[in-house]
């Protein structure tokens, strides 16, 4: 397949549709300004629509809408914009609306910078809105794997019927890289897409109010709620059965393991060689899906082998690092690199990090 | 002359009185029993003078009346 | 073999388009690894506009290095800005009709191209970039000229009527830059 | 044998009774509305975007198709709904606080860009649901739980004017002020939902109903006592008729 | 002190106005339009503010205006509410303005239910806006403690510069209980704080701009934005030596603990007693902050004695649990007794959970 | 010995230089408020409630005290700073898309309370900071990188105008339309500032003052292009005059 | 000692006024914990309204429990909906004049009082609550009588015209309910 | 008659324009120097055709305009 040197921010873009999305609805904010233009020249191209919403808030209840009636429909913003977005979000998850919406995160809190960050692990993984629903929550680190991941967002987003989260950052915006795009898919598949929701979508049924379509997003009987919390939970298990994805490189004889997501994962990564070539034995675990969290990629290290766990991650305080110390229990120390509010990790910190820990100098 | 019927919905009715301020023939009137929501609801105490102009039931919120024209 | 190259200058003077067409070429006719990567602040004009191009064969990790292999200096501010940055015995191309300060460091490899003046005489001051283009390509042959040249000749045909002009331009900046590789 | 000559319309759930208080006129409003997708016919392919507020006592009510939007952001939900599904006549059902107060943005925005949904909103002057607190369209002189003083025009500024506002906007089609205080308001409210609908079906855009009613519980009156301030308090201050019709 | 029988949300206003607080900014929404409404009526007595913003949005706003003139002021409101407002308490922790605001949480996500519920836990104590900012939460189990907490904050809020949160619930919204207020501030003291807020505060400054008041909620310097971020990392380190507060009712020697906060800590409470009664050796360890979250209470107990923790939370899925397994790291069994929704949890269902960890027949 | 008759106000910071584009008019309108305050000696009683946008450039450029608020959110901000603190003269400053449109339903809320604050309505037709998306006020015939085609009836609506749809609210005192085309309407901008100020010093409550101006970076023309981009268009469009003046 | 109250009946039947009132005299006269709790559902007026009081010489855990000790029951959907909470040998309170139903519980004790039409009889439909606040404290002395009548006159001062009725109301449920007890 | 001068502050010129279009007297003209930001900032070629209008000053956005009445 051919590669495009494509920003990532298009990117993804172009893959939503390529994966059937016929609705975007956002509004602007740096670094993601590129998605929303994107669509407004693309998805009329496709007979879809794309709206720029009022505000971000406006942005999310109009995905809500389209995917209520049964289109694959997205968002996309940054960091305030995404916290503004979270009534919506919170409102997706309670209704059961499969729809897919992307963080390309800046520095924070407030309206922070708008360079790159990792500032909204915690946001995207435990608390997305209110009420303690949970998404799968998708980290890419190149362009390409966005635009991957992408594509299975809004698969899973159908199967599941749950909102996915794509937690990317300002750089996987705004950098250009090589990617293969994938097949368009068929129109005659998109709208089966559609069709195959009819039954629960909000588009009108024959009067008999057992089988009509109610969209609710919340109850007013607690028993009735409960039960919804209950089927909710029951779902987010079978994700840390079948969902988990994550990549570990050079993890089997590695004595110090790198930790990292997203464009961190990849700053780190291209670490590991630079120390193995100088007798360091190092691994990466790089998880893509941050929830479920790759749980049993650490709970299978050999604690008597791994001297320390390195943390790299661009938030200050460190927030990623607390899920995995979580997961290590002490069985060895979990170490930080980090940098925040806007600079982007630098792989001589990392570099650096690994060296002390190892008791060398740089 | 057509004759009309109005019967009332018992457990709808909430005893606003609407139908009973709009109704022309002053046809209905609250009731004595209280039905499961705890309200007296309205009885049609004279439906033979109703003359079928439907306001009782325009101006009913709730949808508990309803209006009948007797067969010939 | 990783090559991180900074292109820096003031914005107006094409030097995310320098980048992008580099990191374009690369991408077009090579199986490296290429990324591009551009430095936005808050303001939509003025001040410094500089860009990241990495292109390597191994996979990339961060699209912008903390030390630089190239760096391409189009006016005076970046210069003092970036030059830090670049290592020991890496390139420095500088745009020499603006870029006046006496460079302090004797363990990197200057080219100097007075491309402004260049754009100048050739009747159109915005192929600035174009020339320094062909300045870095004719230098470093990181990718083969034509390779670049194609990219270019490609993401201008909806303006066909540039082609000419930017041909010389890009022409002229390769024999500099092969000149000075001599 | 007897004709049936009125009944509760076939769109609300037979065995069900209303949750809204004695003589609310959100109960008036949404049996309305089920009479005239009854009469045209379109009960399947009609839905209702709910606000929240009392209004939403109706979604276990009503018998078609619905969903509850966010509070205020019912003209937002629409939006993504007929955007992305042009077929289906969809209505958004609001009150004033949800609206005209948090909603505001959304209300203006849709309406602005003349989206092809109908509004349908209830003006009672008050917050209904949460319990009678200060509301944009709050008269001076009504008491609000959260203005124990009634509206103090140095603080909560006048009561709003929405289709009058709406008005200055070029995009929307038809902007109507009813009430359902009589038998004839009933009918020239149900009268002007069938026209908004009509536009809609006609790809025409936005329409607006508004419909001023009393909240008997939180005006603190009962029914008839609300009525009679309904008639010379709030249609004093909000006049019925077409504020505009495209035609 | 007499004991007046008052409401929880009645309560926590009154308590606010006798601690200094001078505006209260917010919007309805059950179940504790309460607050709102009695500082509508409150607040012009003593020269203070009230106003009913147009939405969450505007009313968190209004507070973040409020307090940059130096002035306490607080907003209150309930799931969906806290959730729109996350942009601006994200802004004011940006910025480090102090103030505090109130989640009387009920049954989520979404809309929910209007009834009481703690699915909000990880919202507050993780990720209450974009950014990872922190805030000092406080979880009060009874309307007396809500009343003390209530104080507290404003004192934490002011101290820190940052904002504080109080996360309560439907129950203590609503319930009525006796109660002692503490005594009023007298107005020169609400002065004097409001003008030792004067050098930062935006109330005008005589022309010298390195003196002038410059609030930011962000900076376009990455290396500011990120010396800020490590600012607030550093005084977040200070809360977990300083200001940990926890109940521990009966932990010595007790063989399985109840852990629960806010209303369900009372409620575990409540059945510590009757258990021993029993002769099971229970006891309680209830959080009061959450965050800084009481690390100690756990570490301190002795493993080789303590058969189970048994989290009891009005969430599913649980949210505090997961920070309870952080710190036992699996050094015994911590175990759940769930509910939510809406649904207040029965004592009933502690009794139960409990004795079927003590292999006993309830 | 030279009398200095004109030179950058003492507002701004000495050691500055702005960060706004060649011909952005941001830069006139935030030196006129600079003006007018130093002239009114109210220099150190004042504090500016900026949006987000282009406007926020002024921050670290302006001399005295500001604030950032939530994109949007300025009147909501500038309500609280007011009321806590009323002896403080406090003004917002917006952009189109900060004001009309995430922020509709804060400016039109304070409006309707008539809050005694000043609003700064910058109307460039677009967004700047952002990258020439399409705002509320953007023309037809104006491209929008979110709107490929520019504005299209049907699909964006019509241009607001925020000045008119504000005068149907009771509350404001003072809504005026002003430019900074050419020397004489850059005057009358900054009369039309202090007199909103003066308004708020009286106590009399909401004024806003909407300045047309260029964005000549997101038009795609050169300064001077874009000023006659303004003047044949833009002021068509919105023309200038007091929309209101309670006196 | 705990004991667990729930009233229930209709909206606008008092029975929320009914709960408070017995707490607070409970909170003014006693040093005993005591909590009160309404249940509210979504809709402002009509369905069932109930509260739960909780007296208590210990701590009090949730302010509503899962068993009562003690039920007043004003309407007949709320026996069906409550009959089932209240334990074995607790007591129960019925407004006979509305609640007709059989009770089929044998293992409490019942304590039945006409109070809808004996406040009919006394011409204010609305002192029900307060005629059955009386019935329960004649009945259970859960708190002295004098000072749950010094609550309630405390809390109508800003209408003394009702006192009289409403102390007479009070007297009314005491004497049924201290009959009862014997 | 009053004597004007007009001189620029290089620095804050960004080369808009609009002085030299609304000089009544053409007095400025774009300078061939560039400033730290890149501009071609405008000179005051003919200060002494100056009236003292004040025309530039306050069209010129980023005040980098001075503007004096010589002494007498
Ligand atoms: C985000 C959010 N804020 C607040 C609420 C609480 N709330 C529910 S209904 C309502 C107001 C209802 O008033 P109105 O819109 O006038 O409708 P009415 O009940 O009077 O018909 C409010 C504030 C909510 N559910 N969600
Ligand atoms: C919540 C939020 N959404 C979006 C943004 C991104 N943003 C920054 S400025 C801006 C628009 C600016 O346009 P306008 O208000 O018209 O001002 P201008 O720049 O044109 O002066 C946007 C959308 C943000 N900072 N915060
Ligand atoms: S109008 Fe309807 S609800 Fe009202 S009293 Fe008459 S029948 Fe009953
Ligand atoms: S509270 Fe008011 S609006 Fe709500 S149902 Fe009752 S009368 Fe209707
Ligand atoms: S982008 Fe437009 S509004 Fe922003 S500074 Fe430049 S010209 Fe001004
Ligand atoms: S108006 Fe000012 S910025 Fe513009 S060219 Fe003249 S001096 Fe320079």
């Amino acid at each position: 397949m051919a590669r495009t040197f494509m920003k990532g921010s298009e990117a993804v873009a172009e893959a939503a549709v390529r994966a059937g999305c016929r609705f975007f609805a956002g509004y602007p904010i740096t670094p993601q300004n590129e998605v929303p233009e994107y669509f407004s020249r693309r998805l009329p191209e496709v007979g879809g629509t794309f709206i720029q919403g009022e505000s971000e808030v406006a942005s999310i209840n109009m995905v809500y809408g389209a995917a209520s009636a049964g289109v694959r429909a997205m968002t996309s913003s940054s960091s305030p914009g995404i916290a503004l977005k979270s009534e919506g979000i919170s409102y997706c998850a309670a209704a059961r609306i499969p729809m897919v919406y992307a963080n390309f995160a800046r520095g924070g809190p407030g309206v922070g910078s708008i360079q790159p960050a990792q500032m909204d692990y915690f946001e995207a993984t435990k608390a997305a809105g209110n009420g303690g629903f949970q998404m799968i929550v998708l980290a890419p680190s190149t362009v390409q794997e966005a635009v991957d991941l992408t594509v299975k967002a809004f698969e899973l987003a159908d199967r599941d019927r749950n909102p996915v989260h794509i937690l990317a950052d300002g750089v996987i915006a705004t950098m250009m890289e090589p990617v293969e795009l994938p097949e368009m898919m068929p129109e005659e598949k998109v709208k089966e897409i559609k069709d195959s929701k009819r039954k629960w979508a909000c588009v009108g049924h024959p009067l008999d109010y057992k089988n009509r379509a109610w969209i609710e997003p919340g109850h007013w009987l607690t028993s009735r709620q409960q039960e919804c919390n209950e089927e909710a939970a029951a779902l987010y298990e079978t994700w840390k059965k079948n969902d988990v994805m994550v990549e570990e490189y050079k993890v089997e004889d590695a004595e110090i393991i790198l930790t990292a997501y997203g464009i961190s994962g990849r700053i780190a990564k291209s670490s590991v060689d630079i120390l193995r070539s100088k007798g360091i034995k190092v691994g990466l675990i790089r998880p893509i899906t941050l929830n479920p969290f790759p749980t049993e990629s650490f709970e299978k290290l050999d604690y008597s082998k791994v001297k320390a766990i390195l943390d790299v991650e661009m938030s200050i305080p460190a927030q990623y690092a607390t899920d995995v110390e979580a997961v290590v229990r002490k069985r060895c120390p979990v170490e930080k690199c980090l940098c925040s509010g806007g600079n982007v990790m630098s792989r001589e910190a990392v570099l650096e990090a690994v060296m002390k820990i190892a008791g060398q100098e740089a | 002359m057509a004759k009309f019927k109005v019967s009332v919905v018992a457990e709808r009715c909430k005893s606003c009185g609407y139908c009973i301020k709009y109704c022309p023939k002053n046809v209905l009137e609250i009731g004595t029993e209280v039905n499961a929501k705890g309200y007296e609801y309205v009885v049609a105490a004279r439906t033979e003078d109703c003359v079928g102009c439907l306001s009782c039931g325009r101006v009913c919120p709730d949808g508990a009346i309803e209006i009948y024209k007797e067969g010939e | 073999m990783e090559t991180n190259l900074c292109v820096a200058g003031f914005g107006g003077q094409g030097v995310m388009t320098l980048g992008k067409f580099l990191a374009s070429a690369t991408c077009d006719s090579t199986d490296k690894n290429v990324t591009f990567f551009p430095s936005y602040g808050a303001e939509q004009r003025g001040g410094t506009a500089n860009c990241y191009v990495v292109i390597s064969d191994e996979m990339i990790g961060a699209p912008l290095g903390d030390v630089m292999d190239d760096l391409i200096v189009m006016n005076g501010p970046s210069l003092n800005k970036f030059i830090g940055t670049l290592k020991s015995g890496g390139r420095l191309f500088i745009n020499s009709s603006i870029v006046k300060d006496k460079i302090e460091r004797d363990d990197v490899e200057i080219v100097e191209a007075p491309v402004t003046e260049l754009a100048l005489e050739m009747g159109n001051a915005k192929v600035l970039n174009v020339i320094m283009l062909g300045v870095y390509v004719g230098y470093t042959e990181v990718v083969a000229p034509e390779i670049v040249w194609g990219t270019v000749e490609h993401k201008l045909s909806s303006k066909p009527k540039l082609l000419p002009l930017n041909k010389a331009a890009f022409d002229k900046g390769l024999e500099i830059g092969r000149a000075a590789r001599k | 044998m007897a004709e049936l000559l009125y009944s509760r319309t076939k769109t609300i759930q037979e065995d069900k009774v209303s949750g809204f208080c004695p003589g609310c006129m959100h109960s008036t409003v949404m049996k309305l509305i089920g009479e005239v997708i009854d009469e045209m016919g379109i009960v399947d392919k009609t839905a209702a975007v709910l606000g929240i507020g009392c209004c939403g006592l109706q979604m276990d009510y009503m018998a078609y198709d619905n969903t509850t939007a966010p509070h205020g952001r019912a003209c937002a939900v629409a939006t993504g709904l007929k955007r992305a599904n042009p077929d289906t006549i969809y209505y958004t059902y609001q009150g004033d606080g949800d609206l005209a107060s948090i909603g505001l943005a959304e209300t203006m925005s849709a309406a602005n860009r003349g989206e092809n949904f109908t509004v349908i909103f209830v003006n009672n002057g008050i917050y209904g649901m949460t319990g009678g607190q200060l509301a944009p369209t709050t008269l001076f002189g009504m008491k609000a739980s959260t203005a124990p003083k009634g509206r103090i025009a140095e603080e909560h500024g006048y009561p709003m004017h929405v289709c009058e506002t709406l008005n200055q906007l070029t995009a929307p089609q038809y902007l109507v002020r009813t009430s359902c205080n009589n038998p004839g308001n009933v009918l020239k409210t149900k009268q002007a939902i069938k026209k908004a609908f009509e536009y809609q079906i006609a790809g025409k855009g936005f329409s607006l109903v508004e419909i001023v009613t009393s909240c008997p519980t939180n005006w603190g009156l009962d029914s008839l006592k609300a009525l009679d301030f309904l008639e010379e308090n709030m249609l004093k201050e909000y006049p019925l008729g077409v504020i505009r019709d495209r035609g």
